[in-house]
Formats: structure tokens, C-alpha cells, sequence
């Protein structure tokens, strides 16, 4: 995503809030995958891989992978205690059942509304949907982590997608290194600000309409 | 242990050259190349068989897995929910040579299983208002609500890994490279698996097997693997 | 061993009475009561609901399993593929006052996964032209071959019986008493399992779970049955 | 059935004829369940339960019972070896796919087109249907032993049913106490007479129409 270890850290810190004991979550490549590192040490959520794992741990140590237990990325995990092996039907039966409390992804574009795309750019990049789609759909709560704007500047905070949409109305929060927005009802509210951004930054630099929370958290650097 | 072949089913990779051919369906266990059958995937090559289509979870990497087959252009068609990771599959996208069906990875993985389980099909509202899984597609409207009609899907051939096989192909997977392989062992119209070990009859606890060997026609016992691990 | 409740879903039965409200919708694991949560067909009844929609294999026989709450007349319908051992289930739908969907035993059960599973439905050719089957359904044309759209089920609680169940909810079963409890365990909106043995987390193999935790809410532990088999 | 113990054993004697080695089985109740008395002691059958298990074994010694470990009807039974336990969607999706090799079970009519009735009479018994349809529409052969008549007298192989229909053309064979009948395309043949019966016995008890194999086999007493 082009954001220095710091700034990503910091996303992923403020995803981790969202997170509560006794969870399923399901985390995506990128900066998703730095989530567990700002968890207490002793959770009891659970995570879940698409490939049929239910409580997937951290990377192993150098020289102790098993090619045969990795993440759906096909890198070497490891296993939480209480964990369990489900073939790919179980995998996504749970997240079609709404039993994935949180998802945490990347994105290309999130819409005004909550319209998800991150996995097509027509003509460019077409990598098929894997398991987005129902991960976007039915997760309790879908939380994008994404830069706040394209490398051409433009903003992935857009009225309306203009790639593929994933799935509909379907983003809860979007985190950004800029600030937080939770996805209401009437439209896009921004929450919390990482300073030094202003919100003339972020209105500057965002397409999609949005509100700013009368008790607007500010995190200072 | 002398393993007895009880019920015919174990032999060697030359003693099923026969079953593969141009043009046929192949559907294969395995996420990213994890749990596909590296054995089976060297032989389809071998064979010389081209026009194939392929079934299944991903394109795996340019050299890992089902990918190995689709970087030698032997598929023309593939049904996966997945191709990121070989660039090959992309690349023969684009340039017309491969065609590709992309389904949902959990809609995929319920048509391979109701395919197996001699279903029709499954109803599920996943991609309803999106084109790239809804064109084409019949609907269905219960209680008010519209659901995609997801078709079975099945295969000339199925290749599946596993962990243990026993003589009568009752089989048990090794963590997370069990994945789709349940589902690729039911659905072959002819499933051969290609087994890290054999062991007796009797000795799998009968609890512990994912797969009945009711499903297994063949069972091949595994060299291992021919290919680096990308984190390797 | 002292058990860590981790993660509260381990609890007596008073705790859970409250789950049980005149009207709702109970599926149940087990086939012939074998697989039957005794001691939470027994907290059904001892709570005094009724006016039930069951949802199972069958209907037990009149003093086993689910059969006990049908006797007792707490149902006001049943959706099952069997009758035939229980003689009270029979004489209260002739009387009128017991409503009975029947479903052939194989449709039934996808329709309890398909419920489970988050799945609107399934395809299937069985009872295509046999009218108790075929009455008020859609059917579906795929390459020229009907099959009928059959719903997926689900349930306000399900009641499942496990041999084990960790803290998280990580269940195995006890040989045929597995049957259709895998099914019901999760296709509830709430799941109780009724466990023989409750082990702490950890002790389960992760290759043998059956059922995975995060489809149970309630866990209790089994007095055992309280009833005679027939063939005692 | 209301037929004698030695008459029910040949009738039993008789299905397990068409039983090879390796074959996938599901047994009914009554008769059928008399067919493994008739299997040589070493062969490979493996015998299928809806309640989920491949590779079922005979009785238990009595005090040896196990609740959990019962045929369909809930009767206590013993394990092959290289059995296995399965889920009740795993039993019968090995029925709807076809592998079950062989099932035999009882009949209330079979018609002459092989229709099968086996679950209902409508107004008396409506105990439903289980998993016949599913049997008797998948299995690669239907094999119905049954009573020639009904306790009436009238015969049980009609030309039509008129009880309602379990599944359509899927009968393939039919033994009953005097013979054995084959469904083919063009109707029943009759292949086995059991003496003292006569052809002009069947001929007299049966509605359906049937020919005679040239090759007919003769059963003496």
C-alpha cells in the first residue's frame, strides 16, 4: 500500500479495537495481517482461514513451517490452542451463516454507501473474487483497511465505485492513514482523525460525502 | 506392513495412464497448490493430454500444483474462484487461449460437493446483483427473497491428496491441505488419490475418516513433492 | 480435570431454560433417539412449551428420544422423513392435531445442512414425481433435466447430542449416533449440545473435530438417557 | 411376511446370488436382512446404513450392545473391518450419486414397468417414506423380495400400482416365494420357479404379464 511499517501499524492497531474476546475473524493479506500484533496476549478470539481452519496462530519460526498448514495465502501458520480443520464448505458455511464477527480486508474503492470493490480492475488485473464475496457479504462487521487515496491521487472514498462491485452496502468501517469512517445508515461518518491530518485534509482529499462525529477522536502522533 | 489390495484399488501411476485423454474434465483437491496431488499433476503432464478443463479451488503458482498444467497450456478451460497467483492463467485470459469461469470460492466449493453428493445444484444469494457470477444465471424467489441457481458441478476425473488411504480408499487429510480435497473426492465421475502413505485395512479409526472409500476408484501412493514452496 | 469455561458457553440446564418459548421451532439431532439429547428433551418438556415445530429424522418411538415430546403432544408440527416407530406421531396426525411434512430422508437432511450453511436451497431429482414430495414445490430445468427446489431449514434452537465438547464447542460424536447431529448442530439460530464428556481446550486432535466450536452457543453435560432402547 | 423360516431363507439365499465382492449394499428390513447368512465367510461386501455408516457387521453377541452403534432401525450391530462412520448427508449422497451397488428391500406392489410402492396405504399406514426414495430411485440395482400376495390373496405384482408410488421404473428384480422375476425394457420375465410352484401356479396368482426365460432355472425343494 505504499505506507511506511509506522502508519501501518497504526491502522492496523486502531482495526484491533474492533475486535472483542470470543470472536471468529477473518483477516486478509496486507496490512490486515499486523491485526494480531496489537491484541492483548491472552484473547480468546479465533481466527479463520478460508482454507478450513478455525483458529489460525502466527507464522512459525524460521525453520519449523509445515507446508501443509498455511494460511489461504499458502504461507506457514501456525495453530491456536481449540483449534479445529474444516473442509472449504465448512470454511465458508460459517461465513455465509453470519458466524465471521469481523472481516478485515483491502480495498480498491468503498462507496458512500458502503459498496465494496477490491477485486477487479477491468482489463488490468482480473485475479477472480476467491472468497471476497462472501466474506463482504455476510460478516457481522466488514472493516476495509486501505490507503486513503490512489497513487494518481484520486480518492478510494467514492460516491459510487466505478470497478466491480464485490458486494453491496456491505462495508461497516473503513480505516485509513488518515482517519476512521463508520458507514451509517445516512451515509459515511468520520469518527476518528490521525493526526497531523486535519479534516480539510480529508475533505480535500475524499470524494465520497461524509459527516464528522461530534465526538471526534484525535490521535496524536 | 504387506498392504493386501483387497479391493483392487491400489496401483501404480502406469496402471492408469489409460483413464486420461484430450479434452476431458479434471477436478483437483487442494488451496494454492496445498494438497493437490503432485504425482497425478506430473502423470496428467506426461500423458501428453491437452484441451483440458480443469475444476477447482485456484491456478495454484506458475510452478506449484494444478498451476504446473496450466503454465504448459494444456487447459483450455478452467473453473476456479481464483487466479492471482499464477500469473500464466492471467496472461492466457487475456490472450484468448484459456477460458475462464470464476465462481465465488464458497459457491464453488458447494457445486463441487453437490455434484458429489448427485445434487442438481444449491441456491445461494452470493453474487446475486453482481454481474461476473449472476449473468446467465437462473433465479429463484423464496419467501420474497431471490437466490442464483448454482449448478453441480462434476468431472471426468478427480485427483485428490491425502494424508493416509487405506485399501478401501477410506482416507484422512493433513491439516489445512485437506481443503477442497473432500469435495474433489466425491465429485469425480472416477477419483484417484494419490495417498502419503497406505496403510492396512482396519487400522484408520473408523471416526476419523473424512472421506469413505466408497468415493476412491484408484489409490496412488506419493513420491512427495517436485516443487519449492513460495516461502521456501 | 478442572474445566476453564473460556469462553461461557459451558452451563447447566437451568441457565438455558429461557431459550424455551411456546411456539418456536426445535431441530434435533438423531436418528431412532439414538443421538437424541436426552437430558434437553427432558428440559423441553419439564419447561412446559408447546405449540413446537420439530424438525428431525423422525419421531423416535413414544418414551425415546424426540418421541417423549410428541407423545406428550407439545408439537404442533413435525418435519421429518419418518413416523413409522413412533404409533402416537401416526394416531395425532389422523386425529388432526399434529401437522406432518414429510421429506425423504436424504432431501431432508441437505435441507438441514443447506440451513446451516447459510444456502437458500438445493436441487434434487428424488420425488420429482411423487406427489407427498412434489406438492407446491418449483422445480428448476438444468440442461434439460428437472429437479425440485427444496428449502433449506433452520431452526430458533437446535438440541444436539456429542460424545466430547471443548470449551469452544469443538465437538465429536459416538459412532452411528453421529447421524444427523453434525446437521442440526448447525442449522440453529442457537445450538445446545448435550455432551457426554466435557474436555478442556487443547485435548481435542484438530483433525478429528467434527462439528467446529463457533456453530455452538450452549454446552451441558449428559446424565444419559433415561429411557429403555427397544431391543433391551 | 407371513412366510415360513425356510421359505424366507431361500428367498434370502436367492438376492445374495446377485451380491459380488466389493459391491456397496443397503439391506431393508425383514427378509433382506437374512442375506449375509447366505455371503461367503471371506468376501468383501461392505454393507451401507442410512444412519450413517459404510461397513456395518452383524449382530453383537447378546450383552455386548452398544446404543450408539445401530442400524437404521435402532437395533444394536457390529462393525466390518475398514468401516467408517459418516454424517447422515455423506450416507445418502453415496446413494443419490449411485455408488450403493445394490439395495434390496421389501414391497407392498411392484408393476410390471418396475414402478415400486413401499411406503404408504393411504387411510391405514402413513408412516413415511425414510430414505426409500432415495434407494429405490439411485441404486444401481433394486432387488424386492416380497410375498407373491397380499394376506387377501391378491397379487403384489400388478400391472399398475395403485398405492402411491415410491419411485418410478426403478425395480430391477423381484423374488418372491415361487420364483424370480427380471424388469426389462420390454416387461417381467420370469427367470427362477421355486418348486413345488408351477409356471401355471405364477401365471395364476400374478396380475402383472410376464414371459418365461428360455433358460428358466428350477429350484427343487
Amino acid at each position: 500500500m505504499g505506507l511506511g511499517v509506522e502508519v501501518r501499524h497504526k491502522i492496523a492497531r486502531r482495526a484491533a479495537m474492533e475486535i472483542k474476546d470470543g470472536m471468529l475473524v477473518n483477516l486478509g493479506i496486507g496490512i490486515p495481517s499486523l491485526v494480531p500484533d496489537h491484541l492483548p496476549a491472552d484473547h480468546t478470539i479465533m481466527f479463520h482461514a478460508e482454507n478450513g481452519i478455525v483458529g489460525m496462530g502466527k507464522s512459525p519460526d524460521l525453520g519449523k513451517e509445515d507446508a501443509h498448514l498455511c494460511n489461504a495465502g499458502g504461507y506457514p501458520v501456525t495453530l491456536q490452542v481449540g483449534a479445529s480443520y474444516c473442509d472449504s464448505t465448512a470454511a465458508f458455511g460459517m461465513i455465509r451463516k453470519g458466524l465471521v464477527d469481523v472481516t478485515i480486508l483491502g480495498a480498491l474503492q468503498v462507496s458512500e454507501s458502503g459498496d465494496l470493490a477490491n477485486w477487479i480492475v477491468p482489463g488490468k488485473r482480473v485475479p477472480g473474487m476467491g472468497g471476497a464475496m462472501e466474506l463482504a457479504a455476510k460478516a457481522k462487521k466488514v472493516i476495509v483497511l486501505m490507503n486513503h487515496r490512489e497513487k494518481t491521487g484520486s480518492s478510494k472514498l467514492v460516491k459510487n465505485c466505478t470497478l466491480p462491485q464485490t458486494a453491496k452496502e456491505c462495508v461497516h468501517m473503513v480505516i485509513t492513514e488518515m482517519g476512521v469512517f463508520s458507514v451509517l445508515a445516512d451515509g459515511l461518518l468520520l469518527t476518528d482523525l490521525f493526526a497531523p491530518f486535519t479534516i480539510d485534509d480529508i475533505k480535500k482529499y475524499t470524494e465520497a460525502s461524509f459527516q464528522v462525529s461530534d465526538t471526534l477522536t484525535v490521535y496524536r502522533e | 506392513m504387506l498392504i493386501q489390495n483387497t479391493f483392487d484399488k491400489i496401483c501404480g501411476l502406469t496402471d492408469i495412464t489409460y483413464l486420461f485423454k484430450d479434452g476431458m474434465s479434471i477436478m483437483f483437491g487442494g488451496f494454492g497448490g496445498i494438497g493437490t496431488p503432485p504425482g497425478l499433476v506430473n502423470l496428467i503432464l506426461d500423458s501428453g493430454i491437452k484441451e483440458l478443463t480443469l475444476i477447482g479451488n485456484d491456478t495454484g503458482f506458475p510452478d506449484i500444483g494444478i498451476g504446473k498444467i496450466v503454465t504448459e497450456k494444456r487447459a483450455k478451460k478452467i473453473i476456479v474462484s481464483h487466479i492471482g497467483s499464477n500469473p500464466n492463467a492471467g496472461k492466457y485470459m487475456t490472450s484468448g487461449e484459456l477460458e475462464v469461469e470464476f465462481s465465488p470460492q464458497g459457491t464453488l466449493v458447494e457445486r463441487m460437493r453437490a455434484g458429489g453428493m448427485g445434487l442438481g445444484g444449491i441456491l445461494t444469494d452470493i453474487g446475486l446483483e453482481e454481474e461476473i457470477v449472476n449473468s446467465d444465471k437462473q433465479t429463484v424467489t423464496l419467501a420474497g427473497k431471490s437466490f442464483l441457481v448454482e449448478t453441480a458441478l462434476t468431472a471426468d476425473v478427480s485427483i485428490v491428496y491425502a494424508k493416509k488411504a487405506d485399501p478401501y480408499g477410506n482416507l484422512i487429510f493433513d491439516k489445512s491441505a485437506r481443503n477442497t480435497n473432500p469435495l474433489a473426492a466425491m465429485a469425480g465421475k472416477i477419483t484417484i488419490v494419490e495417498a502419503a502413505e497406505i496403510v492396512p485395512l482396519g487400522t484408520l479409526d473408523p471416526e476419523e475418516v473424512v472421506t469413505p472409500g466408497v468415493f476412491i476408484d484408484h489409490i496412488v501412493e506419493s513420491k512427495g513433492v517436485d516443487w519449492q514452496w513460495v516461502w521456501e
